[in-house]
């Protein structure tokens, strides 16, 4: 096994983009992840491309060929990639694995997303789905957790809460993110109910955006001192166990376990990490999954700030779904965006002092209580 | 018609015999001049002695045969939550979801609640089947959908 | 490198399955190869899924998870792609390099398509293209190389129409096939014109299908009579060239030479080939990029019969897109179901003597006159 | 109004220069009072040397900057097709579609061909680029789209 690197990363503005395609944020962001890397673009022999949205809502097909063409990356293999919320990680996996096993020396991976457009309305896993066509929304099936976590741990309303000021806090230092104004507990709390307990500011906004990735293969950079190594770069699927337990989520704990088996680390070493928070109470769960605190202890660590900038172990510091806003398909790329700046010392307000080992979590979609995928990448300077 | 097999009332909803479910296969409803109300609707695997909601093309788990089984019509709150946002597929406003664990087999399974008690539900509080017509299929279409109602209604507990 | 095989195979009827969906048709593909592998589902690790139209049609999402749930396959990674024409042998070669990589033992390749619906029209290649708004349709893409291939070679316009009473004869022995009914050249010559000089039984029809693969590596097969090696499975994309020759096609030329370098193979060593007749002349020009004639010697080729049942060198004998049908994203498996049948001799009446060695050839979408993807792959038994 | 920037007399369309372009800037047209006709427009690298249509954002080979560039009007049919099926777009059935060898520097680009000289094209025939309204952008909603024709048209030719 060759070792990995990211070289490059690019991210736009998460935000409204009116006017701008699909195809622009994506070239942007592959130009700036290009740019970043120091590269000729041609030199890069293979290309992943991920949006969940761009066939249903525009009719695209083989939007990364024309993507990668832009920016002077033709010839190789190029695929284009769904996984529901987990698409761009799962991209980064699928780079990573084809890089690891030398079959590949340089390779792109972009993630990008347009939604903000009219009547897009709540997300959910697919119009022929079962639960689906019984009324289950994205939003809905965090707070079946949240309740379920409520009830058995005593997790209280402001301790969610308290995910949402903390991101949104971070946020407001992060110059891509959606939401840049820090908002109050109260104002967390007292916000439009959007599904029992979750309020508005505890459901991540939908956004356009794109972010992208330059990986090389360990044989392929010579004395790059920008060049960030991947640990590990898991992507799992649910079991689907019945009966689920929706707060002790075997998906998490198991995928968190993988990659930490993979990398030879555990939650000791980690410095910061950056989970799939597309709720507060997601988060809470994930701290659990990831070993940041036992079961059940999730919303107390938040709540004493453990997880803040400046706490034990930072959770989130580019401001997460919640304020950087989630263009479904960007998030996991752009998590990774977010860990290399770190461990580059270059996320500068927002720096992790002394940032040497970060984790990119991400989930995607939802079936029988479980998630259809899961990821989680280990990385270090 | 048993009182778990309601008609809604909009008119255009039509008579609810005539409506299809939102899936085939997922309840059935009583014969007509049978008593008791709808059950739900999933498979077995006699190999594997597994239930499961909905019914499995294959057993998931031997890919060997499955049969239609008889899910029962009652359960507990496992957990539920109340959507309150501009609801799908012509849904009320608010209504509500969650899980619930079957009393016959112990399978958790996901479910509509019924709406008309969206602020009474409880982790843990017994509940039944019932059926009517709740939003659309997708299409704009009425449809039946199955979802789970108190065993005991809000109003019957306070009087 | 681990060898890889075919251990299982499954296919459904290439029809219109107006009372079916998506995942209906998948499952059942799904179920068949799985099946005829031998092997109970739980010990397939990895699963990927494709399909071109599940989420602009039906917004699906994360379907491969849906279809490789209901057979018993979960927990491991899944990924669900898009590469146009070329999805469902994309998706083969994503699982190949896990394997050959020693990343999976046991992958399941779905492809699928659901597209006999109302209104879809002809397909394009994205409709933020700049060639899709200029009125290019994936025919017309196909008529520009015939209209030069006449000019530059004399290849008329009944060689063309042989290559549609070729497939459709092939398919009238073929059971899943969409046309089951052999056509004449008369026949062919007088349909109505789609674009010129393409009549209707030049073009591929529409169709819904699923086909499905498991494979293997070598190291967990032991002694499988009926398992069959992937020699090679390559992807590339087009370099878009300028200017473009439709006829000496780049992309097609360069994706077969590499497949029969990794191969250890050439042109001589083929018993039977499945290529990419989406049109009849793109028939003709994949005889030339695979080497089984000289450039501009396409037409005379099929004219002489030697790419029919029985002929030197028997291609599309399966029917090929014309005679089998098109859903697109299963179109890529489906060719290796064939060649999978007609190396293991369960080809029934439309075997191939003896046949050891098969390639099968698909490509996917426009752009700037060239493809943007195209794989090609090597089977042997 | 030039000879080659004709307006569509279907009512609906309203007037050439209210309508935008399926892209924006693939053609020019020229200037109220100027004469000539429209312009292909595409983009040139001064780094590499290079032309393309449609211009690029960055250029492919290098990345550096691009300039707007014009590509001239003219070129010769290196292969063309008639779509008679049913058109996309709401363009005319049937319509015509091609690439053409672009005299000014070589480039072969993708392109409609006149709709009103549909068999009358040939390999290797000089066209000339004109622009009118042409079928919809997607949305239903008129716009301009560049087109070649013939130099020579057909009726001229045979006169
Ligand atoms: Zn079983
Ligand atoms: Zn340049």
């Amino acid at each position: 096994m060759t070792d990995v690197y990211v070289i490059g990363a690019g991210i736009i503005p998460f935000a409204r983009h009116e006017a701008s395609s699909l195809t622009d944020l994506s070239v942007e962001a592959a130009y700036q992840a290009i740019k970043d890397s120091g590269i000729v673009p041609h030199r890069i022999d293979s290309g992943y491309f991920a949006s969940v949205l761009g066939g249903r809502l525009f009719g695209d097909s083989t939007l990364g060929q024309s993507v990668f063409a832009e920016v002077g990356i033709s010839g190789g293999p190029i695929v284009n990639i769904e996984n529901a919320c987990a698409s761009g990680s799962s991209a980064v996996c699928l780079a990573y694995n084809a890089l690891s096993a030398g079959q590949s020396d340089y390779a792109i991976v972009v993630g990008a997303e347009k939604m903000c457009v009219p009547g897009l309305g709540l997300l959910n896993s697919g119009e022929s789905d079962i639960e689906t066509k019984l009324g289950l929304v994205t939003p809905a099936s965090f707070a079946l957790r949240a309740q379920r976590h409520m009830y058995e741990f005593g997790t209280t309303l402001e301790q969610m809460a308290q995910v949402s000021v903390k991101n949104r806090r971070h946020a407001a230092a992060n110059p891509i993110a959606f939401f840049r104004q820090p908002v109050t507990l109260e104002e967390v709390l007292n916000a439009p109910m959007i599904t029992d307990p979750l309020t508005r500011p505890q459901c991540c906004p939908m956004a356009d955006g794109a972010a992208a990735l330059v990986l090389a293969s360990g044989s392929a950079i010579s004395n790059n001192k920008r060049a960030i190594k991947i640990n590990a770069a898991v992507l799992t699927s649910g079991s689907y166990q019945n009966p689920i337990d929706l707060v002790r989520w075997e998906t998490d704990q198991r995928s968190c376990r993988l990659a930490y088996e993979k990398a030879g680390m555990g939650p000791d070493d980690l410095d910061l990490v950056e989970c799939h928070d597309a709720f507060t109470i997601a988060e809470i769960i994930h701290y659990e999954a990831l070993g940041l605190c036992e079961v059940g202890e999730g919303g107390r660590l938040v709540a004493e700030g453990a997880t803040s900038l400046g706490g034990r172990i930072p959770v989130n510091v580019s401001g997460g779904l919640i304020g950087r806003g989630h263009p479904v398909a960007a998030t996991g790329v752009a998590q990774i965006v977010e860990v290399v700046a770190q461990l580059r010392g270059e996320a500068k307000e927002r720096q992790v002092d002394g940032a040497k080992v970060g984790l990119a979590h991400c989930m995607g979609a939802d079936r029988q209580g479980d998630a259809r995928s899961c990821t989680v990448a280990i990385l270090s300077s | 018609m048993p009182a778990r097999l309601k008609e809604n009332t909009a008119p255009e909803a039509g008579a609810t015999e005539l409506l299809p479910p939102v899936q085939e296969g997922i309840f059935s409803l009583p014969a007509a001049g049978e008593t008791g109300g709808p059950r739900l609707m999933g498979g077995y695997c006699r190999a594997c002695e597994r239930y499961h909601f909905p019914r499995e093309r294959h057993c998931h788990r031997c890919l060997g045969p499955v049969e239609a089984a008889d899910l029962g019509d009652s359960g507990v709150i496992y957990s539920f939550t109340a959507v309150r946002a501009k609801p799908p597929l012509g849904l009320p406003q608010p209504y509500a979801v969650g899980f619930v664990d079957l009393a016959a087999n112990g399978l958790r399974v996901f479910a509509l609640l019924d709406p008309d008690c969206v602020d009474h539900f409880k982790i843990g509080a017994p509940v039944i089947l019932a059926v009517k017509p709740l939003g659309h299929d997708g299409k704009g279409r009425p449809c039946l959908r199955p979802y789970f109602t108190l065993q005991q209604h809000p109003a019957e507990s306070e009087a």
